[in-house]
């Protein structure tokens, strides 16, 4: 057995702020419950029924000015912490832009994990240390929640829809991962784990995976073998929307609105062009719900990103 | 307060009887035209105006009906309220809704 | 229990008929019975009923988590028990507990009134949480149900394969139980309140029904059209929250929680109706700060509407929309801070003795602070996202709602007990009760705190091996706490046949309700009492009380 | 004022309280069963607000005329209603149960289009599931809210009849004093239903239109 542990260990730059909000909540609060309990305990020694104490009323000034005391300062407390623990959490809202970027699929009960380099791993997380690693993650089936306490971080993962965090391991070592929302009869077990390397062993660990095919060329090849090439790319002759540079661009659609390229925009329109059909284009695109799914659809976007011009971020 | 019931003498009844008909006729009629005007002004395109026009139609209508036809002018003031609780919490709860849905 | 004379009379001497509980003794007569009081005790039966069918399911899971290896039982049992604590629990028997029972019982005998203002509907309404009952307990039998109480879609309505829909059914029946207390509530308190008890001169336990009502009638309706429409997506096969078909499973989160977050409040507002009840009459202490007690009800009512997205910080929310929730949850700690500290300045120059009640109401206070503040940290949006959906969570519910309103409901029973019955109960018991409650419930839950924060995920019967000892810890703490709940139904019930008569006002209180004997008639007063005092006049305003004195200055009906 | 005595329930001494308490409490009720309906007109909202361009495909789908008539109905139904609740409280017997026996019927007509309406949903295919017409992402969501909706509203529709046929039976045995809250508390009841309608008719019939 190891040593009891009454606190997690913090092992990613998120758990150190965390974990000083915790303290100064726990600071604060713990004078206000610390001085109502000793105030109910002495009140109830001093004033028991048979002392003899003074009993008479205070005035009643001081009981106005007592209520009002407490009161704005009750409130002034509740208003700082929700402006500064608000304020720690938006600056820590948007991941880096070098963030390395891993798509993370949920389903009943596993989680499956794919490198930019296309390794794949199922219920184990390998990042590397000192680094920002951002997640993106979906669903199959019901919601999950991707859980690693060392790290406070937790997120909700959605079926139909993207969600993303991020977080910078500090220390190298194995965590847990919990599945946190109950999602069916093997909730408990949809556990794994979180390994931490340093950045060398990291790179070892990667490029040593059987890597089946990188996922850009994977989404190129179904971007082939689906048809899209047929309209989409840059040498066809029907009239489609070019695609490169399509994420985070303005995309004014037919109905009017004005959206921005990003990987749920790609998920409507191939799920549902008609209704998010480019404006100035013929609406003549089938709709590829049930056909592509949520790792077709990561391994298509990898690929438009490809695309880009001048492609940022990490590229292997 | 008191628990009076009025007994009516007979051409009292009947002025009774008129007024009646006559104020409730008039609401319905207006319902009615603010049916038709609802009805028509959806033909014309306006955008987003069709369904703002649309909702005001209504929300007149509901004012309507709940002034003349559920008798709020005459309830006691804490009648009045309770009519309007329902209203405003159903704005709190669209609002709040609203505030996750539309800053994603 | 001292036997201090009791220097006023009764209003309403007992009259020969005799009290409501001999008014009839058929038990027809009890099952069609649309006095108040009659009902108030049908409520307290059903909900002791399904208070011991959710602690069995508790008991079975406390011991499957000795071990962290989940080898008791199945995944499956494990999922639907703890789905069943909390259904149970949540609408079977914390909603009805004290406003349906003492409520019941004590909202007309408080402002003077015969009856409440709607007696058939009142009847009614227990009928329809049986009815819900009845539909919850079949999904149980039939094989139960694996959602958890708070059914999240897609998995309530595609991919769980239990009896969702009867246990919807039944909670769906149950909220219209509560929407017709609500509403009989505010009508009575509007209606029926006698002559000279003005809106400042309520006594606080009723503001704290009028709240809770409040609550009851706005927010339960949510719940129930939610659950319909989980009933249409799973029965009817309606997509409404379904992704594949353009649906928002947090669009049901936000109804869900729209109801469940004010549901809180409803369980916690009428304890602390009880506990300033309780404190002021054995600090022989006059309320201190009553009219910013009933701002603080009415403000936690309403703005406990507005921070139910606190539930949703990691569920994909607009961390937009998690910011404007996060700071009206600190905001509305404020109220409930206000009632905190009034209650302690009460007792300030009291005249204080520890009976039974007082200690429950005690314990009361201190576990309601530690679980209001430690709301604080989930309002928080970094903590919470470390300690969402884990132990820490499961830990601060259970400070509010067991060592809150648990501890309240209990310090109400012995409160009225006398009054209920006509009968005293043996304090000596009741103390060892109270004392030993607190205590188990600190073991029980405290280490969770922890746990949590460890990362313990809730709803795991299968857990990392570092956590079992305070698994441990919680466990035996929870068969203290499973001790001390079954000591008060023994010595309650003995004292049904065996206890001393109580008298009409036993404690030396204010209320109306100890000016009625005890148990009262059927019509709760001969004539109608006229109120001519503030509540709680237990000593002249300006000097405290006497000290050793158990009787009251003035009571309500006294002129000053 | 035997007829006030027949109508005096426990707990009150006085009618015009037990009118008062009964209008109030049923306002209460009334406000409860907003907040239900709310629950939907939120679901409405927030899918409509994702998919416009679904929800007034779907929109234009739904029968306006049958919508429209069934407005027609309603309000001239809740015109009915208004007249037999003053008449009810100034005691002219047979206008009160004239308009309640008006009311009825209305209902009852409501009710038949409303299901010449279904039959043709179905026929249509416009009941969300394998089938369902619209290829359209959100035409689905629109419909399986238009059925809960239009489902639920004539369930206490339904409700509301059959508490006016009760009235009528014993207004016209004489049982029931005229001056009983009975009947406001109904009228509010089936104002609150139409008021209910009066939302639901331009959201579900007059989207799309344009």
């Amino acid at each position: 057995m190891d040593a009891l542990d009454f606190f997690p260990e913090a092992a990613s730059t998120q758990a150190t702020s965390t974990d000083f909000i915790l303290f100064v909540l726990i600071g604060f609060t713990g004078i206000v419950v610390l001085s109502v309990l000793s105030l109910l305990v002495i009140f109830s020694i001093r004033f028991r029924r048979h002392s003899a104490v003074r009993r008479d009323d205070p005035p009643e000034w001081m009981k106005r000015d007592l209520e009002i005391g407490w009161s704005s300062a009750g409130l002034f407390l509740a208003l700082f912490l929700a402006w500064w623990t608000s304020a720690t959490e938006l600056s820590a809202l948007i991941a880096p832009k070098n963030a390395l970027e891993i798509h993370v699929v949920a389903k009943q009960w596993m989680w499956k994990v794919q490198h930019q380099n296309g390794a794949r791993e199922i219920n184990v997380l390998h990042v590397p240390v000192d680094e920002p690693v951002r997640l993106i993650m979906t669903s199959q089936d019901v919601i999950h929640s991707f859980f690693v306490p060392e790290f406070r971080m937790k997120q909700d993962v959605l079926p139909g829809r993207d969600t993303r965090t991020w977080f910078q391991a500090t220390k190298t070592g194995t965590f847990h991962l919990f599945c946190t929302q109950l999602c069916g009869t093997e909730h408990a077990r949809m556990t794994g784990e979180v390994v931490v390397m340093s950045g060398p062993d990291f790179a070892h660990w990667l490029t040593s995976q059987p890597v089946s095919d990188d996922l850009t060329r994977e989404g190129e090849a179904l971007f082939r073998s689906l048809g899209c090439s047929g309209c989409h790319d840059a040498a066809s002759r029907v009239q489609a929307p070019a695609l490169a540079g399509f994420f985070g661009s303005e995309v004014r659609l037919a109905n009017g609105t004005s959206v921005t390229g990003s990987d749920e925009l790609l998920r409507d329109i191939v799920l549902h062009p008609r209704e998010h059909s480019v404006a100035g284009y013929p609406s003549v695109m089938p709709s590829y719900a049930g056909i592509v799914g949520d790792e077709e659809l990561l391994r298509i976007s990898r690929y438009i990103h490809s695309l880009s011009p001048s492609p940022e971020g990490k590229q292997p | 307060m008191t628990g009076l019931e009025a007994t009516a003498t007979t051409s009292a009844r009947g002025d009774r009887f008129r007024s009646i008909w006559r104020r409730n006729l008039v609401v319905w009629l207006a319902l009615d035209l603010l049916v038709f005007a609802t009805l028509g002004l959806a033909y014309l395109p306006l955008g987003y105006f069709n369904i703002a026009i649309a909702l005001t139609i209504a929300g007149v209508k509901i004012v309507l009906v709940a002034i003349w036809f559920m008798e709020l002018r005459l309830a006691k003031p804490f009648t009045q309220l309770a009519s309007t609780i329902g209203f405003v919490w159903l704005l709190v709860m669209f609002s709040l809704t609203f505030s996750d849905f539309m800053t994603r | 229990m001292s036997g201090a004379t009791i220097l006023v009379r009764p209003l309403t001497p007992v009259p020969e008929s005799g009290n409501y509980l001999t008014a009839g003794r058929t038990i027809w007569s009890w099952l069609t019975s649309t006095d108040h009081k009659r009902i108030a005790i049908l409520y307290a039966i059903s909900i002791t009923v399904f208070f011991f069918i959710g602690a069995a399911a508790i008991a079975v899971i406390r011991f499957e988590l000795l071990t962290p290896t989940g080898q008791y039982i199945s995944d499956d049992t494990y999922n639907k028990l703890f789905t069943l604590h909390g259904v149970v629990m949540v609408w079977f028997f914390l909603i009805p507990s004290i406003p349906n029972t003492f409520g019941n019982f004590l909202l007309p005998l408080m402002i003077g009134a015969p009856d409440v203002a709607f007696p058939r509907l009142n009847l009614f309404s227990w009928y329809l949480n049986i009815a819900g009952g009845l539909f919850t307990l079949y999904a149980v039998i039939a094989g139960g149900v694996d959602t958890g109480w708070t059914f999240y879609t897609p998995f309530s309505t595609m991919f769980s394969n239990s009896h969702v829909l009867a246990a919807a059914a039944g909670v769906f029946v149950a909220g219209f139980s509560s929407i017709a207390t609500g509403v009989n509530f505010i009508a009575t308190i509007h209606m029926l309140r006698t002559e000279g008890m003005s809106w400042m001169r309520l006594p606080l336990f009723v503001w704290s029904l009028y709240a809770t009502s409040l609550v009851l009638i706005l927010a339960t309706p949510v719940l129930a059209v939610t659950l319909l429409l989980i009933v249409a997506e799973r029965w009817l096969g309606l997509p409404i929250f379904d992704p594949a078909h353009g649906g928002d499973p947090l669009l049901f989160q936000h109804l869900f929680w729209f109801y469940s977050h004010p549901a809180v409040y409803i369980m916690i507002l009428p304890a602390m109706g009880v506990v300033t009840e309780v404190i002021t009459c054995f600090a022989r202490r006059r309320v201190f700060g009553y009219d910013f007690m009933v701002y603080a009800l009415v403000a936690i009512a309403g703005i406990g509407f507005f921070v139910w997205g606190h539930h949703m910080f990691v569920s994909g929310q607009s961390p937009y929309a998690s910011l404007v929730f996060s700071f009206l949850s600190f905001v509305v700690a404020v109220p409930s801070a206000i009632k905190v500290f009034n209650w302690t300045a009460t007792l300030y120059r009291g005249s204080i003795s520890f009976e039974a009640p007082m200690l429950y109401a005690l314990g009361f206070i201190g576990l309601f602070t530690i679980g209001g503040s430690t709301g604080l940290f989930l309002a928080s949006i970094p903590v919470d996202i470390q300690v969402h959906d884990t132990y820490f969570v499961i830990a601060h519910f259970h400070y509010i709602m067991v060592g809150g309103s648990v501890s309240a409901f209990f310090a109400a029973l012995h409160y009225w007990w006398p009054k209920i019955t006509g009968k005293l109960y043996d304090e000596a018991w009741a103390r060892f009760a109270a004392i030993l409650m607190f205590f188990g419930f600190n073991f029980t839950f405290f280490p969770q705190f922890v746990l949590g924060y460890l990362g313990n995920p809730r709803r795991y019967h299968v857990y990392p091996p570092q956590f079992q000892v305070f698994h441990v810890m919680s466990s035996t703490g929870a068969s203290v706490l499973a001790a001390a709940y079954l000591l008060p139904p023994i010595y309650l019930i003995w004292s049904m046949r065996w206890g001393r008569a109580a008298g009409d006002n036993p404690w030396g209180a204010t209320g109306l309700e100890w000016r009625t004997s005890s148990p009262p008639p059927l019509h709760n007063f001969l004539n109608p009492p006229k109120v001519e005092q503030q509540p709680y006049a237990y000593h002249p305003e300006g000097r405290g009380p006497v000290p050793g004195s158990r009787t009251p200055y003035r009571t309500q009906d006294q002129p000053s | 004022m035997s007829e006030a005595a027949g109508a005096l329930r426990e707990p009150w001494h006085s009618l015009s309280r037990q009118r008062e308490a009964a209008a109030f409490g049923i306002w209460l009720f009334l406000a409860s069963e907003l907040l239900f309906f709310g629950g939907m007109l939120l679901c409405y909202a927030v899918c409509r607000y994702s998919h416009p361009q679904g929800f007034l495909e779907a929109a234009r789908q739904t029968n306006i005329v049958f919508g429209t008539v069934n407005t027609l109905t309603l309000l001239t139904s809740s015109f009915c209603m208004a007249i037999a609740s003053e008449a009810g409280k100034s005691g002219l017997r047979r206008l009160a149960i004239g308009g309640l026996a008006g009311t009825l019927m209305l209902g009852f007509v409501f009710l038949v289009i409303k299901g010449l309406e279904y039959r043709d949903d179905i026929s249509q295919h416009l009941v969300p599931g394998a089938h369902f017409a619209l290829p359209q992402l959100g035409a689905q969501l629109f419909f399986s809210l238009y059925w809960m909706m239009t489902g639920v509203h004539a369930l206490h529709l339904t409700v509301g009849m059959i508490i006016i046929a009760r009235l009528v039976l014993v207004g016209i045995r004489r049982e029931l004093p005229l001056t009983s809250p009975e009947i406001q508390v109904t009228a509010l009841y089936w104002h609150l239903v139409d008021i209910i309608w009066i939302i639901l008719y331009p959201l579900l019939y007059l989207g799309g239109r344009a």
